[in-house]
């Protein structure tokens, strides 16, 4: 596969590109903060992802999807990042179907026509600290019954309280820090003795705490083979951390052609600022590593639509790349800018405060380079 | 013993039986810090207390003369005090732009008459000062400012706007930069003083991304300014700006320095937790917090190192913009050290949990302070040109 | 099966009985690189092997057309070449400065003649050729040069000195950038080769700080060029030197991709140990190392971008500075961490353990990368005028 | 103590700047290369120091010496690193003398005249893999008769060859990674089944690895108690770490000053490189790194003199920062002089090749922010 997008990849580009710059620019975003929407992101907007077809991307074919690859995910949630546009693309209809697709058919038809619609959201309930670790999960499932009885603390549910469903990972067996012994579910949002206190974060999206008090669920509601887990969470963590280094790279696309074109107006000494070289090496240096990231990235998609083992690798290296690249553009963005990037007024910080908040998501720009060393074996 | 000796031994006994421990906590936020002035009201009694006690002493400002309210100690003795204060975590008794900023400033070109009335205001804490610098138009550039006093015989008739006024809701009097000859940019700018209360002054907060509003745009409107209430010389308020902006580059440099706590890294610890080594469980995050600390131990060397040498007379005239530079940058980094290492903890932006969001807020307010009292980029500058000597800087 | 499909099985079949064992081993250093041309001693039988056949297929210019010696291939034959050589480890079969510079030059300025004559002798390793752009005084500001040709009817006396001249005592030929009006900066500049046996031709070699001399200085006495030996228009050789420098900036980026092993952390444990949990027993070297390698992974994924980018077409022009500028300081970074990962053991300078200090002397001749070929602050400034449009840049 | 120099370390700074720089400038260590100096370093210059009283600033009063504090070595050590001086000065009259100082009278009567005098020279073999692990000792000291028999490797040890005593730490008792159980030695060069390697490092110095093949030495050769040489390597190190902190503050700064000079001297593009605004804001950079590394180096130095537990961090603090910010300095004034700074007929390589020298010297800088972190309990 060349590095570069095919034709049919270039043109869900362009049309990405034009639907959310039109429909949720960072006014957009701007607006539902100041609305106090309690969602986080408006369901019209994802009603109109599923009418773009977005929504069907990894869905395959046979449920009614594009049958589509991770590159094609990326190329919209890049135009995501770029427009601060905020959705549940990515928890649903990338690493939430990644983890249906290893799911049951009637996990497939339960969940796939909504989100096909663009009427399901789905959210992930992975972390339980501060920081993602998602092997050292605690919360326990018990067989009870026909089912499970799940017992356990989540944080950072992004659109929790939004969503019809959780994907929910938890121990049926082993121990804090093992890969065997997890089991992923499905639970609906009107389970019993589940309750959520749902926040904003600095970025404006909503994230709830989810406390399962002996949580009730069906053997159906189960995800892939019971104990193995581990295989659909690395799936879904798969999907969802290369979805996010690509909106990274998106996030930090936009808030360099914020400076850079800032830097083509603002005067000071009475000179343009961009004429200054010490601005213009910085900005030069951005270039380059925003180009190597969104690189890494690609590289990363296309191994995991290959099927190829080293994709592992490629997603902590775009995951820790992006990371750490947008989080250096978007504070040059916001020096740049000088005083007026402070300003709330100003679009900028919301760059800045979407950086912080993706970064964190799935693992931080150390935690995968940290990874990285562990996959090499040091 | 030395007299030294013997006055630490007084000042540790006087601070013993005069600063209350409710005074003795570190400062945990923007709202421990007494600023004092005509609108105040103390937090609790304690502040109050201890204010007017380093009022009675000349503490709140030990190093300028008694006649101007201070206590006209020596350079060593004020370092003493400083390091009897934070050997039991004193608060500072009054923060104030006036003891930072203006008040070196007026002791540099004041008249008697201004020393005695404004640096006893100030001492006192009966005066909560802003600063009238920045225009829209000047930032960086500051010598472009537009604000222009009309001469009127025995007043000037004031006109323009400033913006990224500290407080200027809240503050009592301004100094303020304004053009006062429109022919010559540097020297046609004067160093006027008035009363924000003055018929013609409006104030408007500035919403940040911190979701605070510490700054204001200030307009004046036909503002009257009486003649002899300006500092320095008519069109040499350059000088006197000058001047000034080096006490605040010292004064925001020591963001570097944290809360007093020597080590950030163990402060991540508890939220991060150690692996089977007693280690960090986060190697990377660790090498960085470690290095931060390196970094945050040298400054404060340096923060040391420079204190000595200025109150000496030894150190490179321009070596506050220097510290600037480092002080903030360092700030900065520790508060995105912070934040990555409390996780989605410090994501919240609302919770009682995050206590409204304190962590992510103060994170984001950091970002100005390479940019506020003179950018990162302006103080490489100066360091290039008047440390260095590089041509054309 | 696909066309391209075949053709893999097709190459993997003739590399395998072709390639010989010696030349699937990494190059280890200087002495393993096949410059080849008139003076050139095989170090192996080998290597001349692999060399004669590499040209009979066309395979030492595969994507030049087979009337230059190339194997004609298109883009997407081309790679597949380059993986299944890779898959083998099979070391290029000739390093050239007329493949990765002149021939791209000559393929798009030269006359048919030129063509057909020269890139002939590149393609069969025939002449070595060196490069003649950087003068004393003409660094970075390279249209400064003033090396002058002297029009004498149906040849030019060239007199000047170049600088930096890669391997010219050992080189065969030059091409050469040459004054030929004085009186306009950028369109008085020729594109000259000639012979290194030319009467009037000197070399020095320049010993760098690394203790080798890969560069010399070339002194030109009266050396007599014939007119038919310019490429492309009289005056205009700037615009071949311009194209020819972004092959040059291409070619230099490839160095920081190392020695083709997929981690720098892994090769540290040899030489530093593992801790109790398995991890490398110094935190902040496996910190960096760890950084280093996610950019180098990113560096490579960008490589295979670029080059995949370029040979459809699709690549911003100026892309080639921005690879040259990444390339080489990523490069330099992993020699600094080699340093720091083999500690005293890689100080030693002359020792046979050292291989006569082979860690050292390779990290000391990295930090030319970013110099030679244009240093990273003009890629910057090339990045910042050409790519980003910025202001006066 | 104010953190500046008072009139007599001042004065002492004066002289010693003024000396070095005139017999021993740059142009001292190239002659002594192109040589091929077997030593490393000149016998005369040596007697020199001990001429102008530098040998004995560490020596008490008692003892004939100067009774002076780290301070003031740590002011000679910077003008030495400023001209490069080659000298063993740091190893002999730093480091070496604050290991004897914990030795009984003898061995003071024994060394301390000589090094005074700028004859004696001693060399430290501590290091036994490429990279600093002091705990990590091996090298064996079992009892035999009256004494001791020495068994083991050492690398590292800088002018082995030519000292006329070894500074040895061995293991006595407990294992590797252990502090307990170490004794420090002072062993003669002509010890029996003793064999030295000698050769030359990057920076021209000479360094020996040194095999001990059953040594004997007598009980008078111990420094301090037995098994409890931890106490003395301590002193040793934090003398020496001080101290090359110091030298590479010395060394960052003659860099920059060259670097410096040359950016008022260069032109391109018809103008002097250093109006260009890009390098300017790295060189100021650089000043403000410097600055704060020889702040952090005298806050050190001042806590060793005062006797303070806090030195022990900070000569850690002091050796991480002075090691990063010199690294920085001659890497960016490489790469400042363009294609003049890499050849060998230029001064600034003769920096970048100290600094890696020195860096590694002792433990680098991440080893020290390493450290920084253990004592923090982190």
């Amino acid at each position: 596969m060349p590095m570069y997008l095919n034709e049919d990849q270039a043109m869900l580009r362009d049309s990405a590109r034009e639907f959310l710059k039109s429909e949720a620019p960072v006014s957009h975003l701007r607006k539902l903060r100041d609305d106090n929407c309690k969602d986080g992101f408006r369901h019209a907007l994802w009603k109109q992802f599923g009418e773009m077809g977005f929504t069907g991307i990894l869905i395959g074919e046979d449920d009614g999807g594009l049958g589509l690859g991770h590159v094609e995910a990326g190329v919209v949630l890049e135009e995501i990042g770029r427009n601060l546009s905020p959705s549940p693309f990515l928890t649903t209809a990338i690493a939430g179907v990644a983890a249906l697709n290893h799911g049951g058919q009637h996990l497939k038809d339960k969940f796939f026509p909504g989100i096909l619609a663009g009427d399901t959201v789905l959210a992930l309930a992975i972390d339980e600290g501060a920081k993602h670790r998602p092997s050292h999960i605690t919360t326990k499932a018990e067989r009870s019954g026909n089912g499970f009885k799940l017992t356990g603390n989540k944080q950072f549910v992004i659109q929790g309280a939004s969503a019809d469903a959780l994907i929910v990972a938890a121990r049926t067996a082993g121990a804090a820090g093992e890969t065997d012994g997890l089991t992923l579910f499905a639970v609906d949002k009107d389970a019993a003795n589940m309750s959520m206190d749902s926040t904003r974060l600095v970025d404006s999206s909503m994230a709830a705490h989810v406390t399962f008090d002996g949580v009730e669920v069906d053997g159906d509601a189960v995800i892939g083979e019971v104990d193995n887990g581990w295989q659909v969470l690395s799936s879904l963590l798969r999907a969802g951390r290369a979805g996010s280094a690509a909106e990274l790279v998106g996030v930090g696309a936009g808030a360099m052609d914020m400076t850079v074109d800032y830097l083509k107006q603002r005067k000071q000494f009475g000179r343009l600022i961009g004429e200054f070289q010490a601005l213009q090496h910085r900005a030069a240096h951005l270039y380059s590593e925003m180009e190597i990231a969104r690189a890494a990235v690609l590289k990363a998609q296309q191994l995991l639509d290959e099927g190829k083992d080293s994709a592992e690798i490629y997603v902590s290296v775009a995951k820790a790349k992006a990371g750490r690249t947008t989080n250096l553009t978007v504070r040059e963005g916001v020096q740049m800018h000088g005083g007026i990037g402070m300003t709330d007024e100003y679009d900028i910080g919301f760059y800045m405060k979407r950086d912080r908040a993706l970064n964190e998501f799935m693992g931080d720009a150390n935690f995968h380079a940290g990874r990285v060393a562990e996959i090499f074996g040091y | 013993m030395s007299d030294l000796d013997q006055f630490r031994l007084d000042v540790r006994e006087w601070l013993e039986a005069n600063c209350p421990a409710e005074m003795r906590e570190p400062v945990r936020g923007e709202d421990d810090v007494c600023w004092s002035g005509r609108n105040w009201t103390f937090k609790n009694e304690a502040q109050k207390q201890w204010l007017e006690r380093c009022v009675a002493k000349g503490y709140t400002v030990p190093d300028w003369p008694t006649a101007y309210g201070g206590a006209g100690l020596s350079a060593g003795e004020a370092k003493i005090l400083r390091q009897e204060m934070a050997r039991i975590n004193a608060r500072p008794p009054l923060s104030s732009f006036g003891i930072w900023m203006l008040g070196p400033a007026l002791l540099q070109f004041g008249t008697e008459e201004q020393k005695v009335h404004y640096l006893g205001q100030i001492a006192r804490g009966e005066i909560r000062w802003c600063q009238g610098y920045s225009e829209p138009g000047s930032g960086s550039d500051l010598v472009s400012l537009q604000t222009f006093g009309e001469d009127k015989g025995d007043h000037w008739v004031v006109n323009g706007q400033k913006i990224w006024t500290s407080y200027a809701d809240k503050c009592d009097w301004i100094f303020c930069l304004v053009r006062t000859d429109k022919t010559n940019k540097y020297q046609g700018i004067s160093f006027l003083l008035f009363d924000m209360e003055t018929p013609g002054v409006t104030t408007k907060p500035i919403k940040l991304i911190s979701g605070n509003s510490p700054f204001c745009e200030t307009f004046f409107d036909n503002v009257v300014v009486p003649k002899e209430q300006i500092v320095g010389e008519l069109n040499r308020g350059w000088d006197v700006a000058k001047y000034l902006l080096g006490h605040e580059r010292e004064m925001i440099s020591g963001g570097g320095l944290g809360d007093g706590a020597p080590s950030l890294g163990a402060q991540m610890l508890g939220s991060i937790g150690a692996n089977g080594l007693g280690q960090l469980d986060d190697g990377l995050l660790r090498a960085e917090l470690a290095q931060f600390d390196v970094d945050a131990l040298a400054f404060k060397a340096m923060a040391e190192r420079f204190t000595d040498e200025m109150k000496s007379g030894k150190g490179h005239p321009a070596q506050p913009n220097m510290m600037k530079y480092a002080g903030t940058e360092l700030n900065k980094r520790r508060h995105e050290l912070v934040m990555a290492g409390n996780g989605s903890d410090a994501l919240e932006w609302e919770s009682e949990a995050s206590k409204g969001g304190a962590k992510a807020r103060n994170w984001l307010r950091t970002k100005a302070n390479s940019i506020e009292g003179g950018t990162s980029e302006v103080m490489l500058n100066v360091i290039a040109k008047r440390i260095l000597d590089l041509p054309g800087a």
